[in-house]
């Protein structure tokens, strides 16, 4: 039990991981495959986050006092990628707006039958 | 003095041909050859041009004795080709002809087995267009036939010189021999496209597709291509001599069934190679000599005879013995010509055939291959029965067909007048031809005993075929297809799934039927899964593709995994 | 073009036949052909021959084997390979 | 002076033409910048390259902060290799767009396309150049959105769905790569490559690693479009713009083909970690599966473009066959052909290009008789063709040579013989083209199209034209490739 919770950001790390991949997988509308997709994303900034805490540390600003700092490096690496996954997000909804005006619809299925007639 | 490979000539100079027009075209094609030949005498002996890629030494002109005499029958073969196909509309036609009799040419100097190679593939892949330009299906799918062999045999050229290259260090085209396993795939590649037996089959099934023109350029190249590759690499190599004559004596037996004329040459020209193929198995000076005088003397009466039936195709839009007849009355000029080339591949005395097929026989003999010698005095007799007798015949008299061509175009008649000539004159005069030889000749072919005997032997021939005709004896010509080797592929591939569900599949039952049903569901579903709508090749729902990508994720962890307990 | 080589030939009309059709034209070449073939043989006795190995200096050995070959060749592929490879002209189609 | 800093410049150039561009919103502008910073960014490859054969390995500290703490770029033969091909096809690419984009787009569109052509290709030679773990993700993205973006301009709307489709799986794979990199960040505590090289060693077999290793896996067989994660590809090369296709297929799976060199054999270590890990009976396995599948799929297309995008598929088949071999031979093969057919596929897209210009159509019914009227057009896809196929005398044969000396090293004969059936497959769809194109009647709508216009056709010649030098003279393809192997193989950096 105890290891369990001593992992529990890793765990849930897998539960979005999966969670968000099950998502994409499962849904047939395009907007909640992007949010799927949002989740999916989530589970890298947690993954790289949570390591960087330092048990007993503080914000890594030098001040007096403290000699214990948490790493600062994955707090702008995920804000970096946080960065990106707007950006993805973003660029994704645009399209679903641009195929929704195409094709006058955003659920995969009728997509794919549509273009097999076409 | 320029050193330059007479190949490249001919294969640059098909570069500017789609521009020309008229006249202009005219000169330039004719140019090409004859510069080409002018600049090939003046070559001394010797390795004159190399270039480095690959990172290899390549040296594209070899010149001696050997690559001079078939640089200088391809150049002829080339011009003759021209002249015939002037007429001609076609500018890929032309542009193919040309890369193609420059690329057999190269090959011919070619010094080393990269460049050799290289050529070789070059030969094939222009080759095929005079197929193509047929535009007919037929033409289409026994083009591609065509070229699928035409480039295994190339890669398997390749093979067996990466080979080669491997244990000896060296890429140069000397002798090869059967020693190694790298020799013996070259072997094979050179036999594919020596036409083998049972790997003869493309040149019955493409050469009588191609154009007209076409036929008439295929049949001078390729093969002999391959000849002067057999002498240069596997002179001496007994086993050829045995496949020289299984190769004289099966083709003909098809040709004297065979309705379609071109392909009654085209088995001929199977049976000529074969003579050749003996010679060079022999190995001796004479039998090489003879080998590449045959290859001389054959290139340009094959040509003569593809020539006199592509005009006839040109003019009547046929070349079935069962449709043809009496067409010597309009066409006289191609008829006479037709008997020429007849009898110099037929070997009478005075035509060109003579002196150099002797040179083989002699050496047969000389060195004690009696049966050998019997079977090619054998294939000697049945060639002038279906070549020299079957052609003309069949074509410009027997049961007159009612047709009444025109006589085949001037640059037909031009193109036939010289080659006549020529077959002509190295019968009469055969020293010049044995002056270029690669050794130094001895032979005299006219002694009255030899000539005694030949004549004898034709007449017999031509004997028999009378005695067969009026007898009713002789098979008549019907409208058919005749199964060769090829059909090994054209039908027993295809049905060879089908076959084992009736067969082995009434043998068995349970498990080992639907293990057979499979099978055959299996070229089925080979277009439904992967034609335009196939599972392979439709959009997939990005959901699977997805699900796809989990799928090898927990593969790929499960083997890291599984590696480290 | 077309039509010119599809001209019916007025093959009824004898006068129109050509010499080389008529009956008794081949029966004559034959007759040439069947003279020249006996002068042949017998020039054997006329021409001294160096026989390379012996059997074909024999009186008539290569008259002999061309005729012989060839009626083997054609009946062969008469009887033997016609009936084996034949089928109907358009056998690949399919 | 400049020499020094280089490496910065290789990214930073079209890093700033990119928004100039965007400023400008004046098509014709945004062309000239793009094409002058394409040019010097290919320039700077060039420069590269001989400072390496000088010098070696340029070590070059990004802003000043030392390596590892800073962001290094590092250049090597293998990257300086993939930097020469990304920026030189695309130097042949760029001037090719103007004709293709002016008569699609208004000014202003024009001026985006630019835009995103020159993000894409900052992303991907930043990539390349960079060695920081966490910076290749970033510059990954960068590239991929823009990627995503010139897709969807495509004038099919199914152009639509292909970029969608796109994103997903390149997001995932992205991602996949994200949380490999994190991974091993974690139990290294370093994100510089080379850093990782050398931590590595001690930690090989743990768990974490192993897992990281296989993310990575997916991430970039994604990214490269190994078979079975190849789905993406076909729909996105088919329906976008001719310059699009031209340079994803020259450049972006490529930069794929070279993360997992990177990964595979400088951070794990060689030829050695590789040879222990079940990848190459793996990557054999799916290099086959990729050949034979894509290219009977492609056999039976009926979009041409769709065509030569499985085509694409088999091909990068037969560069993870090469490296699935790990020998000094096979990475070599894979190198070279990598070169090489970013340089013809790139070729076939532009021709491809130029017929849609003229034809608006990419059927292979409609391409009937199409050999008499855009010769030039067609007479480059046919030598394109052969060197696809591997004829001598063009590039293709130089890969396939190497790729068979490699199959032959290791005594794999029946792999000899798998090659050569690929070709005569390959050859069959070529041959498919080449019949409709010269041996058939002109179709109803090739009859009245005429030659595409020169500035289409000079810069997709000049690559017809580097097909054959390359076929001819191997210096810089397989003289660069086969040290850049060795390297590899042992590691040494």
């Amino acid at each position: 039990m105890t290891t369990i919770l001593a992992d529990l950001n890793y765990w849930v790390t897998v539960f979005l991981l999966v969670g968000g991949l099950y998502i994409v997988v499962a849904h047939g509308n395009m907007i909640k495959k992007l949010v799927g997709l949002s989740i999916f994303q989530t589970s890298v900034y947690l993954l790289f986050i949570s390591p960087g805490k330092v048990l007993g540390g503080t914000a890594p600003i030098i001040a007096e006092g403290f000699d214990v700092y948490s790493n600062p490096l994955p707090h702008v690496l995920i804000l970096t990628a946080i960065v990106v996954g707007v950006a993805t997000i973003a660029l994704g909804l645009a399209l679903v707006v641009r195929i929704h005006k195409s094709y006058g619809t955003i659920e995969e299925d009728e997509l794919h039958d549509l273009e097999s007639d076409a | 003095m320029i050193e330059f490979p007479p190949g490249l000539i001919l294969i640059l100079g098909a570069l500017p041909v789609p521009f020309l027009r008229g006249p202009v075209r005219t000169i330039w094609m004719l140019a090409l050859p004859v510069a080409a030949f002018v600049l090939l005498y003046s070559l001394p002996e010797g390795n004159h041009f190399a270039i480095s890629a690959f990172g290899q030494q390549l040296e594209l002109l070899r010149v001696d004795g050997l690559s001079k005499v078939f640089g200088y029958i391809f150049l002829i073969a080339i011009f003759l080709g021209v002249i015939y196909s002037l007429h001609v509309r076609a500018i890929e036609e032309h542009v193919s002809g040309l890369v193609y009799s420059g690329a057999a040419i190269g090959a011919v100097f070619a010094g080393d087995l990269v460049s050799l190679f290289v050529y070789w593939e070059l030969t094939a892949i222009s080759s095929v267009f005079l197929i193509l330009a047929s535009r007919t299906p037929e033409a289409l799918a026994a083009g591609m036939r065509y070229l699928i062999i035409q480039v295994g045999s190339g890669v398997l050229l390749l093979a067996g010189l990466i080979m080669i290259w491997h244990e000896t260090g060296s890429i140069a085209f000397e002798h090869i021999g059967i020693e190694s396993v790298g020799g013996v795939l070259i072997l094979l590649a050179f036999g594919i496209k020596a036409a083998f037996p049972l790997l003869h089959n493309w040149l019955q099934d493409a050469y009588p597709q191609a154009t007209p023109t076409g036929t008439v350029l295929l049949s001078a190249f390729t093969t002999k291509l391959a000849i002067y590759a057999l002498a240069r690499g596997y002179a001496g190599t007994e086993e050829l001599i045995w496949i020289g004559a299984v190769m004289a004596a099966f083709p003909i037996f098809f040709a004297v069934i065979e309705n379609d004329l071109r392909r009654v040459l085209a088995y001929s020209l199977n049976n000529q190679l074969g003579f050749m193929v003996v010679g060079i198995g022999i190995g001796t000076e004479l039998a090489l000599n003879g080998a590449a005088a045959h290859a001389f003397a054959h290139i340009i009466y094959k040509a003569l005879l593809f020539m006199s039936m592509g005009a006839v195709l040109h003019r009547t839009g046929t070349v079935l013995a069962s449709e043809l007849g009496g067409l010597y009355k309009s066409m006289p000029f191609t008829t006479v010509f037709c008997i020429i080339g007849a009898a110099s591949i037929s070997a009478f005395p005075l035509f060109s055939g003579f002196i150099s097929k002797s040179m083989i026989l002699s050496a047969a003999a000389h060195e004690g291959h009696y049966f050998v010698w019997g079977v090619l005095l054998f294939a000697s007799a049945g060639v002038f029965h279906h070549s020299g007798i079957k052609i003309p015949f069949f074509a410009f008299f027997a049961h007159d067909s009612g047709k009444r061509p025109k006589e085949a175009p001037l640059n037909m008649l031009i193109a036939m007048a010289l080659a006549s000539a020529l077959c002509i004159g190295i019968g009469v005069w055969p020293s010049a031809l044995y002056a270029i030889l690669p050794f130094h000749v001895d032979y005299v072919p006219y002694t009255d005993s030899h000539v005694l005997s030949q004549v004898q032997l034709l007449f017999f021939s031509a004997l028999a075929f009378t005695v067969l005709m009026r007898t009713g004896l002789y098979p008549p010509e019907l409208r058919s297809t005749n199964l060769d080797s090829d059909w090994l592929y054209r039908r027993v591939g295809r049905s060879i799934l089908q076959y084992c569900v009736q067969t082995v599949g009434s043998m068995h039952s349970g498990i080992y039927d639907l293990v057979v049903r499979r099978c055959k569901r299996f070229v089925e579903q080979l277009y439904r899964h992967h034609g335009p709508h196939g599972i392979i090749a439709r959009t997939w729902p990005t959901g699977s593709m997805v699900l796809w990508v989990a799928i090898l994720l927990v593969t790929y962890l499960a083997l890291y995994f599984i590696d480290i307990f | 073009m077309r039509e010119e080589q599809l001209k019916p030939d007025n093959a009824a009309v004898p006068a129109q036949k050509g010499w080389l059709e008529r009956k008794e034209n081949v029966t004559k070449i034959a007759w040439a052909l069947y003279v020249v073939c006996a002068i042949l043989v017998l020039l054997d006795f006329l021409i001294h021959r160096h026989a390379e190995m012996g059997f074909d200096g024999n009186f008539g050995f290569y008259g002999a084997y061309g005729f012989i070959g060839s009626v083997f060749l054609v009946l062969v592929a008469k009887y033997g390979l016609r009936p084996i490879v034949k089928r109907s002209e358009d056998y690949y189609d399919d | 002076m400049i020499a020094a800093h280089l490496p910065a410049l290789q990214v930073v150039i079209p890093l700033i033409a990119a928004p100039l561009c965007a400023i400008l919103r004046r098509g014709t502008a945004a062309w000239v910048i793009a094409v002058a910073a394409n040019w010097l960014a290919f320039a700077v490859s060039i420069g590269l390259l001989f400072r390496v054969l000088d010098e070696g390995v340029i070590s070059y500290a990004m802003g000043g902060w030392a390596p590892p703490i800073g962001i290094e770029y590092r250049v090597d033969l293998i990257n300086v290799f993939v930097l020469l091909v990304v920026s030189g096809v695309g130097a042949a690419i760029i001037p090719f767009a103007r004709k293709g984009t002016e008569a699609r787009f208004d000014s202003t569109n024009q001026a985006w396309f630019y835009t995103m052509y020159l993000l894409a290709l900052t992303g991907l030679l930043g990539v390349t150049i960079t060695g920081d773990a966490f910076n290749i993700f970033v510059f990954l993205e960068i590239s991929s959105l823009a990627s995503y973006v010139m897709i969807a301009m495509g004038r099919d709307k199914r152009a639509l769905t292909a970029a969608y489709q796109y994103l997903i799986m390149g997001t995932v794979g992205a991602t996949f790569i994200v949380i490999g990199i994190g991974l091993l960040w974690a139990m290294t505590g370093t994100l510089n490559l080379y850093d990782l090289a050398q931590r590595i060693p001690d930690i090989e077999n743990t768990r974490p690693v192993l897992a990281a290793l296989a993310f990575l896996t997916v991430g970039i067989s994604l990214k490269l479009a190994l078979f079975p994660l190849h789905l993406w590809l076909p729909n996105a090369y088919a329906y976008a713009p001719a310059v699009t296709s031209a340079f994803l297929a020259g450049t972006a799976t490529k930069v794929g083909i070279y993360l997992l060199l990177r990964f595979f054999f400088t951070v794990f270590g060689g030829g050695g970690f590789f040879l222990s890990t079940p990848l190459p009976e793996m990557f054999l396995v799916l290099s086959i599966v990729a050949i034979f599948a894509a290219s009977t799929v492609a056999l039976f297309q009926n979009n041409v473009k769709r065509m030569f995008a499985y085509s694409s598929v088999a091909q990068i088949g037969f560069i993870t066959l090469g490296i699935s071999y790990a020998t000094e031979t096979g990475l070599t093969a894979a190198l070279v052909h990598l070169m090489n057919h970013a340089i013809m596929k790139a070729g076939i897209f532009m021709l491809l290009g130029c017929v849609i210009y003229r034809l608006a159509s990419m059927r292979i019914d409609d391409m009937a008789g199409i050999g008499r009227k855009m010769p030039f057009t067609m007479a480059g896809i046919v030598i394109l063709g052969l060197s696809l196929i591997g004829a001598p005398g063009t590039s293709g044969f130089i890969s396939k040579f190497w790729l068979v000396l490699a199959a032959m090293e290791n005594g794999q004969w029946w792999l000899v013989a798998l090659i050569v059936i690929a070709s005569l497959i390959t050859m069959l769809y070529v041959g498919r083209l080449v019949e409709a194109a010269y041996f058939r009647e002109p179709s109803e709508k090739a009859k009245n199209v005429r030659e595409a216009p020169l500035a289409m056709l000079i810069p997709a010649y000049v690559l017809v034209a580097a097909t054959i030098y390359l076929g001819l003279d191997t210096t810089w393809s397989a003289g660069l490739a086969q040290d850049a192997a060795a390297s590899l193989l042992s590691a040494a950096y």
